[in-house]
């Protein structure tokens, strides 16, 4: 550890030696360090180098200021309880100023760039929301006076640190000092919930930030005030040459003293533009570093400082200016001499300070506005977003204080210097070095034309990199200002947008991966069914199609559907149908409210009736459908579709509450309440007596679109004679924590009749063959109840329903509106393939456009003849039946014939078995 | 984020609600009675301003009740209508 | 009826043939299967027994011991209607089941994935909404959190939990 | 440690500030895409030079700026297939038009189908693209995996890949490059380009609008065009018109510069998830809508919270990827999700919005179709069909599938 001093670092563990890998070879360090401190110790300088250029690129800073020294993680070493297996492959990007050591850790040098690594990344991640009444951002002694000023009985006061210790800048003084002292007593106060190595990373609005622990924890903290004590980050300073190894901020340079002991050079020259550069001298000197030259930009520096450097035997430059550097010649490039307008030095290291920006990011996120200050040389904080105003406060050195620690690092004094308003080679003068972006190409963008800063961010890149301009961002506005012979603070800044440090997409998923990204919603009957292939129906998982041993390959899914409606058409069939959306409504007016909801009359239904319905939005075009039960006098019993049930749901409440609050309606969602077995086919009837002996199920007692309480295999149930096949049915609904001892019963009882399970698939096809729509597949939101040959189900008694008035539109009367056909291929053989395109029969191919006249919406390999068919919306369809056209699927033409919608028992003979 | 004061629940995150556009807007009395523009302009036309702005919310997933606030839409600061 | 308890048997709860549950000191997770549920429309607090949750103005959950007969209503829902005439009432016993938690953890549990500021629910209060991507309700009483999830988000939530409770077990 | 490329620098001059002066034959209000892409062909193609292109903050400085810039033609009705394939012929000879790069690069764009209702509806737009002689093709799984080798085609995923729609001349370009072609452009021909400048009413006798008031003084015009987004519905306002458009932020996002991993746009209309790998390297992605109307360019954190997880879903490699910025636009959205192009009431203002997550892409067309729309004061046969009265007549253009697998 060439550059460790023998003693100090008060945030290493020098018990605790760490062995980390670098380009694969080994770096001695020790727990506490970061990743920079340990390259340095270690003498390693090159960390990176120019994206584009290719230049060699040292460690600039000590924080999240850093703008060269991002890595490559191979793995972070990191393994936790909870599964946490590490980091595994590669981290793209890492700050080495952020980046804690551990054993294990490997990294790699990158130039500006990292990769994806393919390896699965092992890490947990989670979220977890804190609320409290006062959250404060930045644990320096700012935030530590405002979170014990805060602290009181009731009141949540959580204090936030990006850090591993809290202090902030005072932390890196000696214990005896004044900040040192204060630090001790405020630690000692301290009683909140305390958050380090946590950094905020968004102020979001309303209360709400989002801040990140060590890469794997998002936190939201929803605060009733912010206190905003995010301290100020260094500036450098730009010259011909600013780049190479070796030339660092000046504080961060003496910060790798006093937390990590260690010294960045042997020989230094420091240019500075405030007395927190003269202050960073004189520590790096205590150090051990001979001090070449002072050069401060300003033209008096205080007596005592000025006294402590003679002491020194320092010489000190006022008014001087560094000019360029030379570097090595080996790979390294490393800093070996330093020039300026006092003269040349040999030294390794150049220690620049250019004074300090307020932490203003997380103020302007959410909408807060900055002014330049003179006194500060800086953006501070000016108005705070609206929503933030009397919620947020800044304060410290963030808010442009110059004395949040007495008597230390006080601002320069205006003017700031920029930089010399003579450089060499602009196209040597690095203003973001993370992007390779000189004062030429700022110049470049100026001679465009461009004038807006961020025009100029665009043009130049400049301030876009991994460190979104923290290090260079500010000095690049001062430098633009400069060309462009404007004040600073009327060119501005670029606006600040969260995050204020960059977040894996890991981390902003959390806990919302795999199975758990999106909830799996079952019946209470999947487990007799869940070995059936599943459909995914919005959250749902539904029995698809229920292959036999001997049912596999490509064809399995058509043997399947084959024998499954040959099943329920012949003889009889079992679904689980429990996924059906179900409404309860309660009330006096239920029926009068269904009226204005449906599109037919509903009010007139008796109890013990089932009536199917459809619902249209207002702008005429069908949303669901569906049938509903009258239960009582006061209560109805709703069916919605699957992917419909919530929005129905959420529908109904609306129209009720918000357009007819008078009418005497409750609404209460029961889909989970119910499981439904469907039993259908012309055996059905055997089942369900041999299930329900007391139910008298002969088409007499128990007719069609009728609902009975009964007991079903000693299961209490309400039994409805609904088809969705067009075959006799039975819906038995029990209370779903019976669902599954149902579906047990049913398949036993019907063993005799040859019950086959059905899935989803079946139940398309028996649908289809009947001409029954499904919403959301044979309609696309621009459907009307009319176009689905449905105007038997629309009232034209009723004064009104929603959507009526929409379909007296010129529009909706168009007699060439998409109807609802079937297809039949004129083969006879040939598959229909859904989504296919409907033409001219003949129509010429190669001649686009192709004039399209409707799709197919449906479609299925075989029906009750064993023929495919298939649902269409066709231009006029229904004036078309007969006629041949041709369904074109990649360009491929089939020629169909327009058929009715119904293929199957038109005359509905079979729904009574 | 936006966190919406519902009346009944407090203050909650955006992502428990629906959002209802502006509010206001009643059904018409008589549809039937209004001609195509009328119509069109019930269908389709919302206040869409740069600025305050009367909004409904759905505690969907809270107390299930609709309420209108005002909300500033550059701000989004909010006020209870 | 045949065999009453012979039906009653034959129920299965939603989280009846997973692994789920948790115990450690600090956290326990556990399903309390086949309550009897019901919601309630009314102005005032119904009267009722066991615990009554307020859901949002005038709409209540009651919640009580599992029915002993199988019927396709429990007992409760005309017990609670007789007890509060005219205020609409629906059984919701197998619309949700209900998952406790206890233990020092049990509030922070939820922290992740649950935005509503459960560390000041009151007890004998409750919340609606959304715990890890499913609508719930969670009510506090003297010792535990109850969750009242729908069947169907039953298993979701069971597997979430149980990640999300590994760093406290 | 690789080195990388460079972009192509930009030209060493783009455009000067003007002045506005009294009057212009047509003012442009609104220097985004559009309202430079709209002045350009004015010029260029119409001989309408006397030109001003208003724009209250920095040129191109609105969603020209946050978009996610990709391009493609892919939408189901004929009308809507008609004027974005119309911009995507442009796009394909842009940088010849414009004498300058644009990046215009035609790496292809996936829509990915994650269930049955989607494969219907992508077969659907796929053969109804081909039969308007559009490049489109349905893909397997299988081939989406060759396509796409880091997406996670296995059945792993909660919402796995069953298919996928893909139009191979689809792609992406460079906002600035475009937006600055344009400008400087237009700028050569004598269009006068004015940042700084925003509208705050109008001036109007009967059914002309006379001159347009701004914050540096009232401009007369000969013609009035808005070209403005989302802030379209205020500037009608101010009119006296009332639109069918309502502004919702849209978020965007960034991470660091990535080596290569990503050669094609991959979209996914379920898990709203768009996501491309730009030319620097970096991940360019873009979130749903959100469900409020907003002007603030900010939106929801959850929004990009799901994004994330849908996108670490599809692509494991994104996981340890990093956010590097996020922004949000001010999308105009209409009813049916179709742009609003066409007249105004009055005999000389034009107006062309609602474009919502479209109107990137659009740019090229819809400026030389809104051009000759505003040089012939009637609409281009193009443009036709997305006129204002549609949303009287019931004759809706539901692009809803379309603009739901968004941009």
């Amino acid at each position: 550890m060439a550059r460790r001093l023998p003693t100090g670092g008060s945030r290493i563990d020098r018990s605790r030696p760490v062995t980390i890998t670098v380009d694969g070879e080994t770096v001695e360090a020790y727990a506490g360090d970061t990743l920079a401190s340990a390259l340095l110790a270690a003498d390693r300088l090159l960390v990176s180098r120019g994206i584009y250029s290719g230049r060699p690129r040292g460690v600039i800073g000590v924080g999240v200021e850093e703008s060269n020294a991002y890595v490559q993680v191979l793995d972070d070493g990191h393994v936790d309880r909870g599964g946490d297996q590490g980091g595994g492959g590669g981290e793209p990007m890492v700050a080495a100023t952020t980046l804690e050591v551990a054993d294990g850790l490997a990294v790699e040098r990158i130039a500006g760039r990292g990769w994806l690594s393919t390896d699965v990344d092992h890490r947990r991640y989670d979220t977890l929301t804190t609320h409290c009444e006062v959250a404060v951002v930045g644990g320096g002694l700012a935030g530590l006076r405002a979170a014990v000023a805060a602290q009181a009985p009731g009141v949540r006061v959580l204090l936030l640190d990006d850090g591993p210790v809290l202090g902030g800048a005072a932390a890196d003084l000696p214990a005896g000092s004044p900040a040192g002292l204060e630090l001790e007593a405020l630690l000692g106060e301290l009683t909140c919930e305390v958050l380090v190595r946590t950094t905020v990373t968004g102020s979001h609005g309303h209360g709400r930030l989002v801040a990140v622990e060590r890469g794997r924890r998002l936190h939201h903290v929803q605060a009733a005030r912010i206190v905003l004590a995010t301290g100020a980050q260094e500036r450098p300073m730009v010259f011909e040459d600013d780049d190479r190894p070796g030339i660092m901020l000046a504080c961060a340079a003496a910060d790798y003293v006093s937390r990590y002991g260690v010294l960045p050079g042997e020989r230094a020259v420091v240019w500075t533009a405030h007395d927190a550069g003269i202050h960073a001298a004189l520590e790096l000197a205590a150090a051990g570093t001979e001090l070449a030259a002072v050069l401060d930009v300003r033209g008096s520096m205080a007596p005592e400082l000025a006294g402590a450097l003679d002491a020194l035997g320092v010489p000190v430059h006022l008014g001087a200016e560094v000019t360029g550097t030379d570097g090595s010649d080996d790979e390294t490039g490393r800093l070996v001499r330093v020039h300026t307008s006092a003269g040349s030095w040999d030294a390794d290291l150049l220690a620049v300070s250019g004074g300090s920006n307020p932490a203003v990011q997380l103020f302007s996120h959410p909408g807060g506005r900055t002014r330049w200050s003179d006194e500060v040389a800086g953006f501070v904080p000016d108005t705070p977003a609206p929503g933030q105003a009397g919620r947020e406060s800044v304060v410290g050195a963030a808010a442009g204080e110059t004395a949040t620690i007495p008597g230390w690092r006080e601002q320069l004094t205006p003017p700031a210097a920029w930089f010399r308003s003579s450089v060499g080679d602009p196209e040597r003068v690095f203003v973001d070095p993370h992007r390779d972006a000189t004062l030429h190409d700022l110049r470049r963008a100026h001679a465009a034309g461009l004038s807006s800063v961020e025009h100029v961010k665009r043009f130049t890149t400049v301030g876009t990199g991994a460190d979104q301009g923290r290090g260079f961002g500010v000095l690049t506005v001062g430098i633009l200002a400069q060309e462009l012979g404007r004040p600073v603070g009327e060119v501005g800044t670029t606006t600040y947008r969260p995050p204020y440090l960059p977040l894996s997409f890991g981390l902003l998923a959390g806990r919302n991966r795999g199975v758990l990204s999106d909830p799996v919603r079952v019946s209470q009957v999947h487990d007799r069914v869940a070995h059936a292939p599943m459909e995914n129906v919005g959250q749902w998982k539904r029995p698809w199609f229920f292959p036999t041993a001997d049912e596999t390959g490509p064809g399995a899914m058509d043997a399947a559907v084959a024998r499954e409606v040959a099943a329920v058409r012949t003889g009889v069939g079992m679904m689980d149908a429990s996924t059906l959306g179900k409404i309860l409504l309660q009330g006096a007016d239920v029926g009068v409210l269904l009226d204005r909801v449906y599109t037919n009359l509903f009010s007139t239904l008796k109890v013990g009736k089932v009536r199917y319905g459809v619902m249209c939005g207002p702008d005429g075009m069908v949303i669901d459908d569906g049938t509903t039960a009258r239960l009582s006098e006061t209560a109805w019993l709703m069916s919605t579709t699957t992917g419909n049930a919530a929005s129905v749901y959420d529908a109904l409440e609306e129209w009720h509450q918000t357009e007819w609050p008078e009418l005497d309606v409750t609404i209460t969602s029961v889909t989970d309440q119910w499981s439904v077995v469907a039993v259908a086919g012309p055996s059905s009837r055997f089942v369900i007596s041999a299930l329900a002996p007391d139910l008298d199920v002969s088409a007499e007692a128990f007719a069609f679109m009728e609902w009975r309480e009964a007991v079903v295999a000693g299961i209490p149930a309400r039994v409805m004679r609904v088809s969705f096949s067009g075959e006799l049915a039975f819906e038995v609904n029990v209370p779903s924590w019976w669902g599954a001892a149902l579906w047990d019963a049913v398949a036993e009882a019907g063993e005799p009749w040859g019950i086959t399970p059905y899935g989803t698939e079946t139940m398309h096809v028996l649908r289809a063959e009947k001409g029954f729509p499904i919403v959301g597949q044979d309609t696309d939101g621009t459907v009307t109840p009319h176009d689905l040959g449905m105007s038997w189900a629309v009232s034209r008694k009723k004064p009104d329903f929603i959507g009526k008035r929409s379909l007296a539109r010129d529009d909706a009367q168009r007699p060439d509106r998409r109807h609802l056909v079937g297809l039949v291929p004129v083969d006879g053989r040939t598959r229909i393939v859904e989504g296919a395109q409907l033409v001219a029969h003949g129509a010429d191919l190669t001649a686009f456009p192709v004039a399209m006249a409707g799709h197919v919406t449906s479609a299925y390999p075989v029906g009750h003849d064993g023929q495919p068919f298939a649902l269409a919306l066709l231009d006029g369809g229904r004036d078309r039946l007969g006629e041949v056209l041709d369904a074109v699927d990649d360009l491929v033409p089939l020629a169909v014939r327009v058929t009715g919608p119904v293929s199957y028992d038109p005359e509905g003979a079979r729904r009574d078995g | 984020m936006l966190r919406i004061p519902c009346p009944h629940c407090g203050e909650r995150d955006e992502t428990e609600f629906h959002y209802g556009g502006e509010a206001g807007v009643d059904y018409p009395a008589d549809p039937s009675a209004l001609a195509d523009d009328a119509w069109a302009a019930y269908l389709f036309l919302r206040a869409n301003p740069r600025g305050w702005f009367r909004e409904r919310w759905f505690h969907g997933s809270g107390c299930r009740l609709w309420f209108a606030l005002e909300r500033h839409t550059v701000t989004d600061e909010i006020r209870s209508a | 009826m045949a065999d009453v308890t012979g039906v009653l048997d034959l129920r299965r709860s939603p989280l009846a043939d997973t692994a789920f549950g948790v115990t450690s000191p600090g956290l326990s997770l556990d399903e309390l299967p086949f309550r009897s549920l019901v919601e309630v429309r009314s102005p005032e607090p119904p009267t009722a027994p066991g615990l009554v949750w307020r859901l949002g103005p005038a709409w209540w959950l009651v919640d009580d011991s599992p029915t002993t007969e199988p019927a396709l209503e429990v007992p409760l829902a005309d017990e609670v209607r007789a007890a509060n005439p005219g205020c609409p009432v629906v059984d919701v016993s197998a619309q949700r089941t209900t998952i406790v938690v206890t233990g020092e953890h049990a509030t922070r549990l939820l922290a992740h994935g649950c935005a509503i500021d459960l560390t000041v629910l009151p007890v004998g209060e409750a919340v609606q909404g959304d715990l890890a991507g499913a609508q719930v309700v969670i009510g506090r009483t003297a010792d535990e959190l109850r969750i009242y999830v729908r069947p169907a988000f039953a298993r979701h939530l069971a597997a979430w939990l149980t990640d999300a409770a590994l760093p406290y077990t | 440690m690789r080195i990388s490329d460079r972009l192509p620098d930009h030209p060493d001059f783009l455009w000067a500030d003007a002045e506005p002066r009294k009057s212009y034959d047509v003012v442009v209000i609104g220097g985004g895409g559009h309202g430079l892409a709209t002045a350009y062909y004015l010029a260029a193609h119409h001989g309408i030079t006397n030109v001003a292109v208003l724009e209250k903050g920095w040129l191109a400085g609105g969603n020209m700026a946050r978009n996610t810039t990709i391009i493609r033609s892919n939408y189901l009705w004929d009308e809507s297939a008609g004027i974005y394939e119309h911009s995507l012929k442009l796009w394909e000879t842009l940088e010849d038009e414009l004498d300058t790069q644009v990046l215009f690069s035609q790496r292809g764009v996936l829509n990915l189908a994650h269930n049955l209702a989607d494969v219907r509806e992508g077969k659907r737009r796929v053969n109804a693209n081909q039969l308007n002689g559009l490049d489109a093709q349905w893909l397997s799984p299988e081939e989406i995996g060759k396509l796409v080798p880091i997406l996670d085609v296995s059945d792993r995923p909660r919402h796995p890949v069953v298919g996928g729609t893909f139009q191979p001349r689809a792609g992406i370009a460079k906002h600035d490059y475009v937006a600055w072609g344009f400008a400087r452009a237009a700028h050569a021909l004598g269009v006068d380009i004015v940042q700084n400048c925003e509208v705050t009413g109008f001036q109007t006798s009967g059914d002309t609008v006379m001159a347009v008031e701004t914050s540096r003084g009232t401009i007369g015009c000969g013609k009035v065009a808005l070209a403005a987004a989302g802030h379209t519905a205020v500037l009608a306002g101010h009119l006296g018109v009332r639109l069918p458009l309502q502004s919702h932020p849209l978020q965007a996002l960034v991470s660091e510069l990535l080596e290569q991993v990503l050669d094609t746009v991959v979209m996914s209309n379920a898990v709203h998830v768009y996501v491309s790998q730009a030319h620097k390297g970096e991940l360019v992605m873009g979130a749903g809508v959100d469900a409020h109307v907003g002007y603030g360019q900010r939106g929801s954190f959850h929004v990009i919270e799901e994004q994330m997880a849908a996108a670490v879903e599809l692509f494991p490699i994104f996981g340890r990827a990093h956010v590097l910025r996020t922004w949000a636009g001010i999308v105009d959205v209409t009813p049916d999700a179709s742009p609003i192009v066409g007249t105004l009431p009055f005999d000389n203002a034009f107006v062309n919005c609602g474009w919502g997550t479209g109107g990137f892409k659009a740019t090229p067309g819809v400026g030389s179709v809104y051009a000759d729309t505003v040089a012939h004061g009637r609409p281009h046969e193009l443009a036709a069909p997305f006129a204002l009265d549609r949303f009287t007549t019931g004759r809706l253009i539901d692009e809803h599938g379309a603009a739901a697998v968004a941009h």
